[in-house]
């Protein structure tokens, strides 16, 4: 199944094998993907180690999206390699996906169900009732666990799919403009709790336009590619 | 005005009628019996979890400031 | 303004819990004549009334059937005009009216129709035919349906009270709409083999306990309406003082168990 | 704001236009209409003298149904990018704004259906003189059943997933014109006057062309807010 | 990530409670499905003889109807709210979680609508004999009709407005499940084995289990890549 | 119709006509909304006058959202009163919607048409085409204003809802959390036109979590209604 529906890269992996004695979690290498026969940004290598937090910038319409989705495996790539741990994440795609969490503009909680039942069902089934209930209140979503979402004011609603971080066994975040919608004292929390995730050995890669007020944070510029500009 | 019937058996047959009778007025009855049965009950548990909330706030009937402010209380202790 | 005072009976009337209050002290005597006048026109009807000459026993269906149609259909006016009320003067009371006019409503109807197609059987050796005033009834019940699955499909309680009379509202204005065309259909396709009517004028034995037993349904439409709304008063009004206390007086018990 | 564009023909050609970048769906109630149609010689019987029976009602109801689907989205992705908002603010009476989109819902459905109907007609072996009253029947009822079921969808708008929910709310007001839509075709067919249901839905149409719209206002106002 | 949460059951379930949240809506497919059948004889004819003839094969392309709508919302707001691409990146098989929403799906629209149609057939005038060779027949069919028209729901996902456009992708391929379906009822009717044709609507179920859910996933994919 | 669907407000307008000697824009008294029998924030008295730009501010959840929608009259108040240039909005009812532009959390653009299309259709009729090319370039969205907007990243999306703000004859702007999305360049493109509009003697009001670079920018800070507290 995955073999059908995925192109195996195209660059074969000794080079990701190659790099497996630096142990990096993430090693992204001339990565590029093509929409309609048009190169979308400049190739793009970066890696990303454990206790990394990355902050991808870039103007609007630079790629940033279109990055986090192809490093999450949501999409293919036209060329280029990602690889975890050393290996291609074609190769070890299941492992891959257990290890990472994404949150993207859209978050993927249900309207029609409410906090408490949306975090339950996007967390990892060990998840007890006590932790989901302490990670809703932690981003002050006390007394908001049991309303459906659509009842929610727009922060409020995004609160509930970064609550996920608290739950998450992941080992890499990618988070997509997630200070969207977000109070001060909401994006100072949710600060900390990268922080935390990077001092415990995990990675965060995020986008987001504000500036953030870790000093830890590496910074990543993605630009278009030159042929886009061509085009328009 | 006389009653129809010879025995109640036969008025359980009603001359071959009976079942259609019988079922007509048992499902009656009973959807009747649940139109006031339902709201009944309703009344019951609202009264009732109305009091638990009551007890919850601490007991207090402030009949003077009906709205008064609740610091969220833990909602596990309820289930007393 | 002199108009100021005569709208103080409206204003009043809208008070949940005057409602209440009121209909608290009606309720004991209306239990009493509810039961008594179904009891009475139950056992009068399946007992004692005559048995007709064409359809024998299967009859008697009739002293519920007649009875279930006929405040099928008040019902839906009642609850169309609640909601118009709390539309057009915004009183709370009365959507709490319309909410709980549909579930009783609907089961009336149901009522008819099952008591309707039990009689079909022994009578037209059919459970089902597509007569004018059955199809009628069929979509009345429809309408109904939709009133109920509109309120539950909100989550707001407003949006859910405003809809569902908007709804009422339209099917009010399509209820005699549907009546005429049904009517009109049946009569186009079809010649009137069966009549609903079989007997224009009934025998007085018959009648009068059909007469008991239809004062019992609306007895106890009141009845049911009046418990479903001061249900949902209850819930509704649930942070108001008068309930709080209403609520302890019931469970004394429980409020007093804090302080120990 | 929004100058010309809250009026009526603004939002008609707005909607003309939307339906115009999407044309493989706005055909699709045609293909419906038509796909349905072959469902039932599938179903029932590929028999022409007992199609020829049942091709009034037939017609009739799959020309409801196409309506019907067709509804649904008339105000959800309105409400969802925001643009119902929009509308609820422009400087104008709502009903215009109203009546304008469900013109245009009547222009890409409604008229399409009845343009395409003599066609199912053959398919179903429908007598050739039901044909012209089929066709001022399905103009007429489809005008009403447009904007029938616009009250649904207003009233449904913002329960995000409605489709058959609305189904249940518009069928049984959908049923007088179907009546005396499949009424006059059968009539005609007959050799009786069908000028008298048709009458009857051009007075249906005209009730509803002045009461929906108020309608559907009042639902938009009243229960997209929450 | 996303644990048990990315498997078949977990689907099933957090689909079943969404249904239940929505229980006003997730009883719509049996009322449109009463709702339909009413306006059969409201468009063609009272008649209870001509009614019976008709009842096999209006009943099935009511059923048909009924899911094809429910279907559309299958994947849509899934889509639209994100977690269609949570699901994308679940570490598992994707057919998993498709095969969870799909029998989700069944038990809230195929299950019912078989167990309701008892009913319809007193209404529609169907002979005793057909009853039991049509629940049977429904019960397998709906669960194929289910997997079909996931695979249009999900190639139709991403066009963000595809009702009528699913439906036209999909009819075609309920024909075969419709013939079948109405005929071991005719068959049963007229005195005849239905077992048969039954045999084939539990083949077309078997193949499609088996083949559905991997389109499904490859159409999810594949839209998704854009 | 209007009166079957709105409360006249309760206060008559006798107050109102009062402060018009001040002649202030927008005038807001004791504003209050109610959902499902319970207040959203508390009393809320503000006054806006020409050339000024008003920052709501409050938590996730405050009722901003609320708010903006109960002055564009997309909500009706429970009780208190909005008046404009002096009279209650619920009677100049046109002229007040003609006088204002409102972008909210969704921006009301249509997916299916092009940036140009959607601003002919959101601008007043009087419009040029060149003026919106115009708009649309000065936004960052050459190039891309015949393309339809389901193929424009998020940013360029609520660009294409902005770029209403270069056409727009409103005199007052209601604008929900404008900057969502929006890379920084972006932000101080748009925060220039706030100040040209407040300037030539237009209003501004927006919410927003990020600090504005403008020094003019007064604020207003909403909070939640102790009920609300109760109620969970
Ligand atoms: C499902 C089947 C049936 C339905 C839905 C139905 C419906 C109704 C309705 C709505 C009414 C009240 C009309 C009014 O308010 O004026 C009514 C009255 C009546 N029905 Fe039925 N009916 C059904 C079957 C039958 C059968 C099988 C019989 C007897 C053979 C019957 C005999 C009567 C009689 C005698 C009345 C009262 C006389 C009258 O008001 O005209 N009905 N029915
Ligand atoms: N449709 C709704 N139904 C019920 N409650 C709602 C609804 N929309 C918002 N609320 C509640 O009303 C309150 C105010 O919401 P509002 O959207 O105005 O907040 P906000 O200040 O805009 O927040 P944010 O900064 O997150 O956008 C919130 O507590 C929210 O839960
Ligand atoms: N579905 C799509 N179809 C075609 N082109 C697309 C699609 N989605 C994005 N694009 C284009 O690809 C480019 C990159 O988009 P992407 O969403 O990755 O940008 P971004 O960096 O995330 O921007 P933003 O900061 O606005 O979120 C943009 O120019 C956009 O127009
Ligand atoms: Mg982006
Ligand atoms: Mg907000």
């Amino acid at each position: 199944m995955p073999i059908l529906w995925h192109n195996v890269p195209r660059k074969n992996n000794q080079i990701a094998e190659k790099s497996l004695p630096t142990e990096s979690l993430l090693t992204v290498d001339e990565l590029a993907y093509e929409r309609d026969d048009c190169n979308v940004f400049n190739p793009i290598n970066l890696v990303v180690e454990a206790g990394d937090i990355l902050q991808i910038e870039g103007a609007n319409g630079a790629g940033k999206t279109t990055l986090m989705r192809l490093l999450t495996s949501a999409l293919q790539q036209t060329s280029g390699s990602i690889a975890y741990q050393g290996q291609s994440i074609a190769q070890c795609r299941y492992e891959y996906l257990a290890d990472i969490l994404y949150i993207g503009h859209q978050s993927g909680t249900k309207m029609g169900l409410s906090p408490a039942e949306n975090l339950r069902w996007m967390s990892p089934a060990s998840t007890s009732k006590a932790d989901i209930t302490h990670a809703l209140e932690n981003l002050g979503l006390a007394g908001y666990t049991d309303v459906p979402c659509y009842s929610l004011s727009a922060g409020q609603h995004r609160r509930v799919a970064l609550a996920r971080l608290a739950t998450s066994q992941a080992k890499i975040w990618y988070l997509d403009e997630p200070f969207t919608a977000i109070d001060k004292q909401g994006v100072k929390a949710i600060e900390k709790q990268l922080q935390n995730h990077a001092e415990q050995g995990g990675a965060v890669v995020l986008s987001t336009h504000q500036d953030l007020a870790l000093d830890t944070v590496r910074k990543y510029s993605i630009e278009a590619h030159a042929d886009r500009g061509a085009l328009q | 005005m006389t009653f129809q019937f010879n025995s109640l058996q036969e008025m359980w047959a009603m001359a071959g009628h009976g079942p259609y009778v019988w079922t007509a007025v048992l499902v009656s009855v009973a959807v009747l019996c649940w139109l006031l049965a339902k709201p009944i009950m309703q009344h019951r548990q609202a009264l009732k979890s109305i009091a638990r909330n009551l007890q919850r706030d601490g007991g207090q009937l402030d009949k003077e400031q009906p709205k008064k402010k609740n610091q969220s209380t833990p909602v596990s202790e309820d289930n007393k | 303004m002199a108009s100021g005072r005569s709208w103080n009976w409206f204003h009043r009337m809208g008070s949940p819990r005057w409602f209440y209050e009121t209909t608290g002290r009606w309720l004991p005597w209306l239990w009493v004549l509810t039961l008594a006048l179904m009891i009475t026109g139950l056992v009068w009807g399946l007992a004692f009334a005559p048995q007709d000459a064409k359809q024998g026993n299967s009859f008697r269906i009739i002293y519920l059937h007649v009875p279930a149609s006929f405040l099928a259909l008040a019902g839906y006016y009642i609850m169309a005009i609640a909601g118009a009320v709390g539309l057009i003067w915004k009183m709370k009371l009365s959507y709490m009216v319309m909410k709980s006019a549909a579930p009783i409503g609907a089961a009336l109807t149901f009522l008819a129709l099952f008591t309707g197609a039990v009689w079909g059987k022994p009578t037209w050796g059919t459970y089902w035919v597509w007569d004018a005033r059955i199809t009628s009834m069929l979509i009345l019940l429809f309408l109904y349906l939709g009133v109920l699955a509109l309120q539950y499909a909100f989550h707001s309680r407003e949006a859910g009270n405003k809809a569902s009379a908007i709804l009422a509202l339209v099917g009010t204005v399509n209820i005699p709409i549907i009546y005429k065309s049904v009517d009109w259909w049946y009569t186009l396709h079809q010649p009137a083999t069966i009549k609903l009517t079989s007997a224009p004028s009934m025998h007085p034995d018959m009648f009068q306990p059909l007469l008991v037993m239809i004062l019992a349904l609306y007895s106890f439409y009141a009845l049911a309406l009046i418990l479903f709304t001061r249900a949902e008063i209850l819930q509704r009004e649930s942070k108001t003082g008068w309930v709080r206390e209403l609520a302890q007086q019931a469970h004394p018990a429980q409020s007093a168990g804090v302080t120990k | 704001m929004m100058g010309a564009s809250g009026g009526f023909s603004a939002y008609v050609r707005r909607d003309l236009l939307l339906a115009y970048r999407r044309r493989g769906e706005a055909a699709s109630p045609i293909i419906f209409f038509l796909l349905v149609s072959t469902l039932i010689p599938l179903g029932v019987s590929p028999d022409s003298a007992r199609l020829a029976e049942l091709a009034p009602g037939i017609i009739w109801v799959m020309a409801l149904l196409a309506t019907l689907l067709s509804t649904e989205s008339l105000f959800a992705s309105d409400y969802q990018d925001g643009s119902l908002e929009q509308m609820l603010i422009t400087p104008q009476l709502l009903v215009l704004p109203v009546l304008g989109k469900v013109t245009a819902h009547w222009l890409v459905t409604g008229l399409p259906l009845t343009l395409v109907s003599p066609v199912i007609g053959v398919m179903l072996s429908l007598p050739t003189a039901g044909t012209v009253p089929m066709m001022a029947s399905l103009a007429l009822g489809t005008a009403c059943l447009s904007l029938i079921g616009a009250v649904g969808a207003a009233l449904t708008v913002s329960l995000r997933k409605g489709g058959l929910l609305l189904s249940v709310l518009v069928i049984p007001l959908y049923m007088p014109v179907i009546i005396f839509g499949s009424a006059s075709v059968q009539s005609a067919i007959d050799g009786l006057n069908w000028f008298g249901p048709l009458a009857v839905l051009g007075a249906m149409l005209s009730a509803a062309i002045v009461l929906c719209p108020l309608a559907i206002a009042g639902a938009l106002r009243l229960v997209s807010n929450n």
